[in-house]
C-alpha cells in the first residue's frame, strides 16, 4: 500500500504564502496542509473550528473571544501562542501590509489577548461573517519568527510541513508527526505543476500523477471516466462564469442592450461546447447549491428574436464590441461561443486574448473594456456589486441598501431573504450576463479516498487522504 | 591572437550593452503591474502601493536601469517578484535542466545527422540518398510540438517505457537521464535533419575538390580520401550549425518543456512574462543572450581548432 | 532530384490554391459554431469531420491556409523589405565601420532568443497576426541581411563590377543594376525556405497562443487546441498537423529544387 | 617497349564523346608535351590514365604500363599504382593542397599509405623529398600548413606528394600555368632534373607550345579529343605537317602587323603615386602592418602611344591601372590625364573616365551574365550623362561599335554566355570604345585566352591604333605579347618601376638584373 501521492496542479505558486500574494495556486498547496487559520473550510463550505476550538460572539456582535486549541507548536517547534494570533491578525491589517484580501479584516477594530491561549478581537461593526472571513487561507497564522521567510522556507501549524520545492517542477510535502490533531494518513505528498492540458492528459493517462483536482482538459473526462483506473469527480465551486458589461460605458449603460446580450446567450451551448457539459446554468451572481440560491434563470432565458427586438427597442443596430479573454479555457472557448451567439442577433465582437497580468490592469484595473469573460471563484461575493468602482461598474443604490441591511442581520431566514432579493436586483437589472458555475470536474485514481469533492475555497486538502489498495 | 581576443571582448562588451538597453526598455512599455498580478482582484489600493515600494517599483527608470546594471556585474540580477528568491538561483536551477537538455538534443542530433549526411553523400543520387533526404525533410516539416505529443502518446502513455514528463532532479542521473530523453529526441530530430542536409552539401563540395582528388592520385582509396581530407573540411560550415543549433536548443525549447512539463530555463522565462516578473524575464534574456554570444566565440575557437588558416595570423 | 522539386511545386500549388479558394468559397461558414455537431468524424456532409464547436474542418482548413500563407508571405516581405536593403548596403561598404554596424546588428538580433521575444512583442502589443508578422518579420531580416551580404559580397569581386565602376557608375546603381540582379535566384530560393519556416514558426506561435487570434481559424491553434482531443476524434488533431507538414515540406522541396536548378555548379551531375 | 602506351584509348562521359582513338607512348627518361588548346581533352588523357574520371565515364581502348593493362585494373590494383608506379601533378597549386593539413602529412601520406610506414619514418622520408624538390626543411618547415605557402612553393610541394616514392611515370597537367614566368622556369628546371636523374618518363601537358618546345622529346597534338600529329619535338615545332598544328605554331609567334603612330602630347602622366594596402588579416585584425604594393610610381604616356607594364604576379600592375583610372586611392602621388587631376568620385571621376576606359582578363567575368549584350556594351554611355544617345540612336551606336571589332550586330539582343572567348574579349574592347576614350588600359586582357584567339584579339587591336589615334597602357606578363603591341614599355618589381625604354631596347638589351631574369625566364617557341 502507497503512502505517498502525487497531485497535479495547472499552475505553480508564485511562493508559499498565502498572506501576501493573491495566487490560488498557493491555497491549492499550503491550505489545510502546511497552514491553518483560527477557522477553517470544511469540505462542503462549513466554518469549522480549527486553531481555535471555540469562540464566543459578545451581545452586541462585537467581540469575537477565541479559544486556541491546546497544544499545537509551529513546524520549527514553537508553540502557538495569542500572540502569534495577535502578530498575524494586526500583520495583516497593517498600513503596509501586502495581503491580498484586506477587506476580510476592514472591520477589525483591535486583537487583544487576553491570555496564552484567548484572543479577543473587537470589530468596529457586527460581522456575521467574521468567523467566514477567518477561514481564508489570506488569514492563516503564522509565527512572527518566519513572517518573512514564509515565501520560501514556509512554516506553519498544519498536519505536513514543507520538505521541497523544485522550482518548476514540484513541492514536496511530509508528515508533521508532532501534529497536534488527527495525524494525516500519507506520509508524502508530490505537487506537480503540469499547465499544458495534452500534458496533464498524458501525465494521468500514464499513471505519473495520481490526481488532479481541477483537470484542466474537461474534453477528456468522459474518456478518463470511462477508464477503471480512474474516477472523475465532479463537485461544485465558487466560481461563477459571467460575461462582465462595463455598466459605465455607452451603449452598454443601457439595461436594454445588456438585456438583449443576456438574451442572446445559449448557456447550455456553452458549457458544452467549452466545458463538454461540466457547470450548472446560472441566472444570478451566487452558488447553487447555496441554500440561499434562487434560480432566475429564465429572466435571461435564451431568446434571440427578442434579444433583436430588445436592440431595437434600445436604438442601436450595427454594435460592434470588444470582448475580452483571460487565458482559462472557460473563457477562451467560451467567449468564441458567445461571439458567434452575439453574431447571430447583429453584435459584432472583436475578440481580445489577454493574459491574466493584462486583463488585471486594463479590465480589472482601469475598467477599459467592453465585454469579458471571467469566472469570480471567491466564496460568497455578491457584494461585489455594491461597489461603483468595481470594474463592470454597478453599485446601484438599492443594492447598497439591501447589502447593508444584510450586515445588520443576523437571523438566518432573513439574511436568505435578503440575499434573494440581491440576487435578483442584479439578474432584474442584467448587470452582467450569468452564465454557468464552474463545476470542480476532478480526476483521481480509483484507489484513492478521502479528496474534497467540492471546492467551497481552493485547496487540496489531503489530511484525509488515503490509499485503499 | 591577444588583439583578436581583445577585439572580440570590447565588441562582447558593446553588444551586450546595447542588449540590455534593449530588453530593459522593452520591459519597461509591457503592460501589467506586477504588483497587481501578485495581490489579484480584492487587492486594496494601499496594499497595491506598499508592495510597490517593497519591490522597487516607485524608483525612476534610470536609477532601476543603473541598478540593475551595476547588480549584474556583481553577479546580482535582483531578487524575483514572485517567487522571492534572487534570479540568479532561479535561473541555476533552470540552467540544471535546460543545458543537459540542450546537449543531449546536440549529441543526438549530431549521431544521427552526420552519419545520414555522409551516408548520403557516399551515396549520391541513389535511392538511398533520396531516401533519407525525403525523411529529412519530413524531420524539418514536422512541428516539433507535435511529434513531442505523438512521442508521449506512443511511449508514455500506451509502452509506459518513459514517464509523461517532469524532471526528478540529478540526485538519480539515470531518472534524470530517462525523463530528458523524450524531450531529447523531441528537439533533436528537425536539427538531425539539418545537420544532415548541411552536412552532406558540405561534404559534395569538399568532394568536388582538386585536394580529394589529389588524395586519391596518391593512391589513397576513396573513403580515405573521404574521411582523411573532405570530411575534415566539410566539418567546418557543419560546426556554424551546431552553433546556432546550441543556443537555439537552449532558449527555443520552451515549447518541449511545456509539453514536457520540464522546469526548464524556457518555461522559466515563459511564466515570468506572464506574471510580469520583470527582474526574472529581463536576467533570463539577458543570460540567453550572452550565452549565445559566448557560444559563437566557442565555435569561432573551434574554427580555429580546425582551420589552421585562422590559428595563426594569415588567410 | 527533380522529382522534388516536382512534388515541391504540387505541394505548394495546392497550399496556395487552397487559400485563394477559400477567399471565394468555403462548404461552410467557419464563424459557425453548432456545438450539437461537434466532432463529427469525416462523412459525406463533412469530409474531414467537424471540430470542437461543430465547426467543418474542410473549410477551417482552407481558411487557415489563407492565415498561415498571409502571416508568412508578410513576414518574410517584411524580412526582405529591410533585410536585402541593409545586406546590400553593408556588401557595398564592405570592410567599413557602416558594415560593422549592419553586422553587428545582425548578430545582436540573431543572439536574442527568437521565441521569448516574440511572447514579449505579444505582451506588449497583445496576441495576433500581425504581431506574429513583426516577431516572425524581425528574425528574417538578419537572416536576408546577412545573406545578402555575403552573396552581395562575391558579386562585388567579380570583374564586371570593376566594368561598371570605369563606367563610372556608383555605389547605389551598382547595387540596383548588377548586384541584386545576380542575387535574386538566391533571394527567391531563400524566401521559399524561410516561408517554411515562418508557417511553422507561426503554428509555434499559434500553439502557446500568440498567432492569428479567434474566429480567424489557423493551423497551428487548430492543432493546439486539438491535441487533447486526439484518442476522442483523431481527425481534428491529425489534419491541421499534416496540413502544416505537406506546406512546409512542399515549400522545402521547392526552394531545394529551385536551388538546384539555378545552381550552374551542379549541372547534370544533380545533387 | 615504351613505359606507357595509350592504344586506341575513347571516353565518353554520360555518352558525349571526349576522346577518341587517341595513341600515344613514353619511354623512361623521356618527356611528351601535350598540347593544345583548351578543351581539347588534355586533362581528360591524364585522368583517363590515373582513372579519376568523373561519374558516368566510359573509357574504351587500353592503356598499358609497364605491360599492364590499366584499363581493365579494379580499383583495388588502381590504388596500389596510384602514387606508387605514377604520380601526378595538378594544374591549380592553390587548391591541389588540403588546406587542414600540413605539407609534411601530405606528403607523408604517400608513403604511408603504400609503404606502410610508421609516422615518424615517413616524415623522414617527407622531408627529404620536399627537400629534393627545393623546399628544405631549414627554410620551409614541413609543419607549415599549405596557405603558409607561395603559388610556387605549393606547386613544389605537389610534385614532392607525386614523386615520394620514385613513381616510373609522372603526369603534369599544366603545373606551371598559375605560376608567374620566373617561378614557372624554376619549376620546369625542377622537372627537367628529375627526368633526368631518376630516369622518370614524363608526360607534360600545356597549352603554350614555347614551354614544350624547351622542355619535350616528343610532342603530340590534341584537337577535339584526336591525335592530330604526333612527333619529335623539334620537327613538329619546325615542319608542322597537320594544318592543325600549323595554325597553332603560326599563333604562337604571331606577330600583329602595326605601324607606329605619331606620339602627340603627353595625356597621362603619373606622378608619385604610392598606395599603402592596410592588412586586416584574419586574427591578428586591428594590428597596422601595411603593405606598399606602388611604391612612388611615376609615368607619362603620350596621346596614341602603346605603352606596356610587365612584371611578375603582385608586383603592382593592377593596382596602378586601377588608380589611374581613379577606382584605387593613392597615399601619395598623383595622376594627372589631359591635364586634369583624377578624382575618385563624383563629377570629376566621371569627367576623366570619359576619356578613359579598360579591359579586364576574364572574358566572361567582366560581363554581367545577366545583361544583353547591347545593355553591357552600352553602359559607359552613361558617363556621358544627359548627351547619352538614347533609344534608336543608342541601338545604332551599340551596333557600329560591334561591328567594328568584327561582331555582328545581332550579337546585341543575345547573353555574353553565348559566345566564345575570342569573342567576348572583342565584345569587352567594343565596350571600351563605345565612348571613344583616348586612352584604353588593358589589364591582362590576353593572357586567358588561347593562342589562336590571343592572335586575333591582338590584330584587332593593333588595327584599332590604326584607324584612330588612341592610347594603350598594355598590362602583360606575357613579354612575347608585349613585344608585338607596345612601342615603350615599363618594368615593375615589387611595385617600383626599374626599368623602362623603347620595347625592342629592353627586351633585347635589359640592364637591369630583374629584367635580365624576366627575359630569360620567358620561354621561348623553338628556344
Ligand atoms: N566532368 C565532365 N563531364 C563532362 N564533360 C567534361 C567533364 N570534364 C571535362 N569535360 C569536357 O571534356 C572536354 C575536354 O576537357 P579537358 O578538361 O580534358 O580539356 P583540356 O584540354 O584539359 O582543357 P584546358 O586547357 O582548358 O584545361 C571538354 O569539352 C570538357 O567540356
Ligand atoms: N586589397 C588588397 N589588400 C591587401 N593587399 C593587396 C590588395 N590588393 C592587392 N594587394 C597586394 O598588392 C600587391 C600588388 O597587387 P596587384 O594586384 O596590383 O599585382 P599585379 O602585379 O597585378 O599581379 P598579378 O599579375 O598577379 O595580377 C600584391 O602583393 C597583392 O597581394
Ligand atoms: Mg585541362
Ligand atoms: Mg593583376
Amino acid at each position: 500500500q502507497r503512502s505517498d501521492i502525487v497531485v497535479g496542479l495547472v499552475l505553480e505558486p508564485p511562493h508559499m504564502d498565502p498572506t501576501s500574494n493573491a495566487a490560488a495556486a498557493i491555497d491549492e498547496v499550503v491550505y489545510a496542509n502546511l497552514f491553518e487559520g483560527l477557522t477553517r473550510f470544511g469540505p462542503d463550505g462549513d466554518i469549522l473550528p480549527a486553531l481555535a476550538q471555540s469562540w464566543d460572539v459578545s451581545e452586541n456582535g462585537l467581540t469575537y473571544t477565541f479559544h486556541l486549541t491546546e497544544g499545537v507548536s509551529f513546524h520549527d517547534g514553537s508553540a502557538l501562542t495569542a500572540d502569534d494570533v495577535v502578530f498575524s491578525l494586526d500583520r495583516a491589517r497593517a498600513e503596509d501590509s501586502v495581503n491580498a484580501q484586506k477587506f476580510l479584516f476592514a472591520d477589525i477594530e483591535s486583537v487583544e489577548a487576553s491570555d496564552d491561549l484567548t484572543v479577543a478581537v473587537t470589530l468596529s461593526q457586527p460581522n456575521g461573517n467574521f468567523p467566514f472571513n477567518m477561514a481564508w487561507g489570506d488569514a492563516v497564522i503564522v509565527a512572527p519568527e518566519s513572517a518573512e521567510t514564509n515565501a520560501t522556507d514556509p512554516v506553519g501549524t498544519g498536519p505536513f510541513r514543507f520538505e521541497d520545492w523544485r522550482q518548476g517542477d514540484s513541492v514536496t510535502l511530509v508528515r508533521n508527526e508532532d501534529y497536534w490533531g488527527e495525524p494525516a494518513l500519507l506520509e508524502r505528498a508530490t505537487f506537480r505543476f503540469i499547465s499544458d492540458p495534452t500534458a496533464a492528459f498524458a501525465a494521468m493517462m500514464a499513471e505519473d500523477v495520481d490526481t488532479f483536482p481541477v483537470f484542466p482538459a474537461p474534453e477528456t473526462l468522459a474518456q478518463l471516466d470511462a477508464d477503471p483506473r480512474f474516477e472523475v469527480v465532479v463537485g461544485t465551486t465558487e466560481g461563477e462564469t459571467i460575461l462582465a458589461m462595463n455598466n459605465r460605458r455607452e451603449p452598454l449603460d443601457n439595461v436594454l442592450v445588456r438585456e438583449a446580450i443576456a438574451h442572446a446567450i445559449d448557456r447550455q451551448a456553452v458549457i458544452d461546447g467549452a466545458m463538454f457539459g461540466y457547470g450548472t446554468p446560472i441566472g444570478t451572481h451566487f452558488a447553487p447549491h447555496h441554500p440561499a440560491y434562487i434560480d432566475l434563470t429564465e429572466l435571461s432565458a435564451y431568446d434571440p428574436e427578442r434579444s433583436q427586438q430588445l436592440l431595437i427597442e434600445a436604438g442601436v443596430s450595427g454594435l460592434r464590441l470588444s470582448l475580452a479573454l483571460p487565458p482559462p479555457v472557460y473563457a477562451r472557448r467560451g467567449g468564441e461561443i458567445i461571439a458567434a451567439q452575439l453574431r447571430d442577433v447583429g453584435i459584432e465582437t472583436e475578440i481580445v486574448n489577454v493574459e491574466w497580468a493584462q486583463w488585471l490592469e486594463q479590465v480589472f484595473g482601469e475598467g477599459d473594456f467592453d465585454l469579458t469573460v471571467i469566472s469570480h471563484t471567491e466564496p460568497m461575493d455578491i457584494e461585489i456589486y455594491g461597489r461603483e468602482d468595481y470594474y463592470f461598474g454597478y453599485g446601484a443604490p438599492e443594492f447598497v441598501a439591501l447589502w447593508d441591511e444584510l450586515t445588520r442581520t443576523v437571523e438566518p431566514e432573513a439574511r436568505n431573504a435578503l440575499l434573494g432579493d440581491l440576487q435578483r436586483n442584479i439578474s432584474e437589472n442584467f448587470v452582467n450576463a450569468y452564465i454557468f458555475q464552474l463545476a470542480k470536474a476532478g480526476v483521481q485514481n480509483a484507489d484513492l479516498e478521502g479528496l474534497w469533492v467540492n471546492a467551497p475555497t481552493q485547496a487540496t486538502d489531503l489530511t484525509q487522504v488515503r490509499w485503499t489498495r | 591572437m591577444l588583439n583578436f581576443v581583445l577585439r572580440r571582448a570590447v565588441s562582447l562588451a558593446i553588444s551586450l550593452l546595447v542588449a540590455s538597453v534593449v530588453i530593459f526598455f522593452v520591459l519597461e512599455v509591457l503592460p501589467g503591474d506586477p504588483a497587481r498580478f501578485m495581490l489579484g482582484l480584492n487587492a486594496s489600493p494601499e496594499a497595491l502601493a506598499a508592495l510597490r515600494t517593497q519591490l522597487g517599483l516607485d524608483a525612476p527608470v534610470l536609477v532601476r536601469y543603473w541598478s540593475w546594471l551595476a547588480g549584474m556585474a556583481s553577479g546580482d540580477f535582483g531578487i524575483s517578484y514572485t517567487y522571492r528568491t534572487p534570479a540568479i538561483e532561479l535561473i541555476a536551477a533552470r540552467l540544471w535542466v535546460s543545458i543537459p537538455l540542450a546537449v543531449y538534443a546536440l549529441v543526438l542530433a549530431t549521431l544521427i545527422g552526420i552519419p545520414l549526411g555522409v551516408l548520403a553523400a557516399t551515396k549520391r543520387n541513389s535511392p538511398i540518398d533520396a531516401g533519407t533526404m525525403g525523411l529529412t525533410q519530413i524531420g524539418i516539416a514536422l512541428p516539433n510540438f507535435w511529434f513531442a505529443m505523438l512521442l508521449v502518446l506512443l511511449f508514455s502513455v500506451t509502452l509506459r517505457w518513459f514517464s509523461s514528463g517532469g524532471f526528478p532532479g540529478w540526485d538519480d542521473p539515470g531518472a534524470a537521464m530517462m525523463a530528458l530523453t523524450l524531450p531529447a529526441i523531441a528537439l533533436a530530430l528537425p536539427q538531425a535533419a539539418i545537420l544532415a542536409r548541411v552536412m552532406r552539401s558540405s561534404l559534395l563540395d569538399t568532394l568536388d575538390e582538386d585536394y580529394v582528388r589529389t588524395a586519391q592520385a596518391k593512391g589513397l582509396t576513396r573513403s580515405q580520401a573521404l574521411w582523411r581530407h573532405a570530411f575534415r573540411n566539410a566539418l567546418i560550415p557543419v560546426l556554424t550549425i551546431m552553433g546556432l543549433q546550441f543556443s537555439f536548443l537552449l532558449a527555443g525549447a520552451i515549447i518541449i518543456e511545456n509539453v514536457f512539463y520540464l522546469p526548464g530555463l524556457g518555461r522559466l522565462a515563459f511564466q515570468a512574462i506572464t506574471a510580469r516578473d520583470l527582474i526574472v524575464v529581463r536576467s533570463v534574456v539577458m543570460i540567453l543572450v550572452f550565452a549565445v554570444i559566448v557560444v559563437t566565440f566557442a565555435v569561432d575557437i573551434a574554427y580555429a581548432a580546425v582551420d589552421p588558416r585562422l590559428r595563426r595570423g594569415t588567410r | 532530384m527533380r522529382v522534388g522539386l516536382g512534388v515541391g511545386a504540387v505541394l505548394t500549388a495546392i497550399l496556395a490554391a487552397m487559400a485563394l479558394l477559400s477567399l471565394f468559397w468555403t462548404p461552410y461558414d467557419v464563424t459557425l459554431i453548432a456545438v450539437g455537431e461537434r466532432l463529427l468524424p469525416p462523412g459525406p456532409e463533412h469530409w474531414l469531420g467537424t471540430d470542437h464547436f461543430g465547426r467543418d474542418m474542410v473549410s477551417m482548413i482552407l481558411v487557415g491556409a489563407q492565415t498561415s500563407i498571409a502571416v508568412a508571405l508578410v513576414a518574410v516581405g517584411l524580412g526582405m523589405a529591410v533585410g536585402v536593403p541593409l545586406g546590400l548596403a553593408a556588401a557595398a561598404r564592405a570592410g567599413t565601420a557602416f558594415d560593422d554596424i549592419i553586422m553587428r546588428g545582425n548578430d545582436l538580433v540573431f543572439a536574442f532568443p527568437a521565441l521569448i521575444i516574440a511572447i514579449l512583442i505579444t505582451a506588449v502589443f497583445g496576441p495576433g497576426a500581425i504581431n506574429a508578422i513583426i516577431a516572425i518579420g524581425i528574425f528574417n531580416i538578419p537572416v536576408f541581411a546577412r545573406l545578402t551580404r555575403g552573396a552581395g559580397m562575391g558579386v562585388w569581386q567579380r570583374e564586371f563590377i570593376m566594368a561598371a565602376r570605369v563606367a563610372g557608375k556608383g555605389r547605389v546603381l551598382i547595387s540596383l543594376e548588377h548586384v541584386l540582379p545576380n542575387i535574386g535566384n538566391m533571394l527567391i530560393v531563400q524566401a521559399t525556405i524561410q516561408f517554411s519556416l515562418a508557417i511553422l514558426a507561426e503554428a509555434g506561435l499559434a500553439y502557446v497562443g500568440l498567432g492569428a487570434q479567434p474566429p480567424l481559424p489557423s493551423w497551428g491553434r487548430m492543432l493546439a487546441e486539438a491535441q487533447t482531443m486526439i484518442s476522442l476524434a483523431p481527425h481534428v488533431a491529425l489534419v491541421p498537423g499534416l496540413a502544416i507538414v505537406f506546406s512546409v515540406l512542399g515549400l522545402n522541396l521547392l526552394g531545394d529544387g529551385l536551388r538546384d536548378l539555378f545552381d550552374p555548379r551542379l549541372g547534370k551531375a544533380g545533387r | 617497349m615504351s613505359l606507357l602506351e595509350l592504344e586506341k584509348l575513347g571516353l565518353t562521359i554520360d555518352g558525349t564523346r571526349i576522346l577518341e582513338d587517341v595513341s600515344l607512348e613514353i619511354g623512361a627518361g623521356k618527356v611528351l608535351g601535350l598540347v593544345g588548346e583548351s578543351g581539347s581533352g588534355k586533362s581528360l588523357t591524364a585522368l583517363s590514365i590515373m582513372r579519376l574520371l568523373p561519374g558516368g565515364a566510359n573509357l574504351t581502348g587500353k592503356i598499358g604500363l609497364d605491360g599492364r593493362d590499366l584499363v581493365a585494373a579494379g580499383e583495388g590494383e588502381m590504388n596500389g599504382l596510384r602514387g606508387q608506379a605514377m604520380g601526378m601533378i595538378f594544374q591549380e597549386p592553390m587548391t591541389a593542397l588540403n588546406p587542414l593539413m600540413t605539407i609534411g602529412d601530405q606528403v607523408a601520406e604517400t608513403v604511408r599509405v603504400h609503404r606502410g610506414l610508421g609516422r615518424s619514418e615517413a616524415r623522414g622520408l617527407a622531408a627529404e623529398t620536399l627537400e629534393r624538390v627545393g623546399l628544405p626543411g631549414a627554410m620551409i618547415s614541413p609543419s607549415r600548413y599549405p596557405h603558409e605557402l607561395s603559388g610556387g612553393q605549393r606547386q613544389r610541394v605537389g610534385i614532392a606528394m607525386a614523386i615520394a616514392l620514385r613513381p616510373k611515370l609522372l603526369i603534369a597537367d599544366e603545373p606551371t600555368t598559375a605560376l608567374d614566368v620566373t617561378t614557372q622556369a624554376q619549376i620546369l628546371d625542377l622537372l627537367a632534373g628529375l627526368v633526368r636523374e631518376e630516369g622518370m618518363a614524363l608526360m607534360l601537358i600545356t597549352h603554350d607550345l614555347a614551354v614544350v618546345s624547351q622542355m619535350a622529346d616528343t610532342i603530340a597534338v590534341l584537337h577535339q579529343g584526336r591525335v592530330v600529329e604526333a612527333g619529335p619535338a623539334r620537327r613538329l615545332i619546325d615542319a608542322p605537317e597537320s594544318p592543325y598544328t600549323r595554325q597553332l605554331v603560326a599563333a604562337s609567334t604571331h606577330v600583329p602587323t602595326r605601324v607606329r603612330g605619331a606620339v602627340g602630347e603627353v595625356l597621362l602622366r603619373v606622378e608619385g603615386a604610392t598606395r599603402d594596402y592596410r592588412l586586416r588579416s584574419g586574427l591578428s585584425m586591428g594590428s597596422k602592418t601595411t603593405f606598399r604594393a606602388l611604391d612612388g610610381v611615376s609615368l607619362t604616356i603620350g596621346r596614341g602611344e602603346s605603352v606596356g607594364l610587365v612584371g611578375e604576379s603582385g608586383s603592382g600592375k593592377s593596382t596602378l591601372a586601377r588608380a589611374i583610372l581613379g577606382l584605387e586611392p593613392l597615399d601619395a602621388g598623383r595622376v594627372e590625364f589631359a591635364g586634369r587631376v583624377v578624382e575618385r568620385a563624383g563629377r570629376a571621376a566621371r569627367l576623366t573616365l570619359r576619356d578613359m576606359q579598360m579591359v579586364f582578363q576574364d572574358p566572361y567575368g567582366s560581363f554581367d551574365p545577366r545583361h544583353r549584350v547591347g545593355r553591357l556594351v552600352a553602359e559607359p554611355l552613361h558617363l556621358l550623362g544627359d548627351k547619352a544617345p538614347k533609344g534608336a540612336e543608342r541601338e545604332a551606336l551599340v551596333a557600329r561599335v560591334l561591328e567594328s571589332v568584327g561582331i555582328e550586330a545581332s550579337a546585341a539582343d543575345r547573353h555574353i554566355h553565348a559566345f566564345s572567348g575570342g569573342q567576348r574579349q572583342r565584345i569587352a574592347i567594343a565596350r571600351a570604345l563605345v565612348i571613344e576614350p583616348a586612352l584604353i588600359v588593358l589589364d591582362e586582357a590576353v593572357s586567358a585566352l588561347d593562342v589562336s584567339i590571343r592572335a586575333q584579339v591582338l590584330d584587332l587591336l593593333a588595327a584599332i591604333s590604326q584607324r584612330v589615334a588612341i592610347s594603350y597602357l598594355f598590362i602583360a606578363h606575357d613579354l612575347q605579347v608585349v613585344r608585338a603591341i607596345t612601342d615603350r614599355v615599363l618594368v615593375m618589381e615589387g611595385g617600383r618601376i626599374v626599368e623602362e625604354g623603347a620595347t625592342e631596347r629592353v627586351l633585347e638589351d635589359p640592364q637591369q638584373d630583374y629584367t635580365r631574369q624576366l627575359v630569360r625566364a620567358a620561354p621561348k617557341l623553338g628556344g
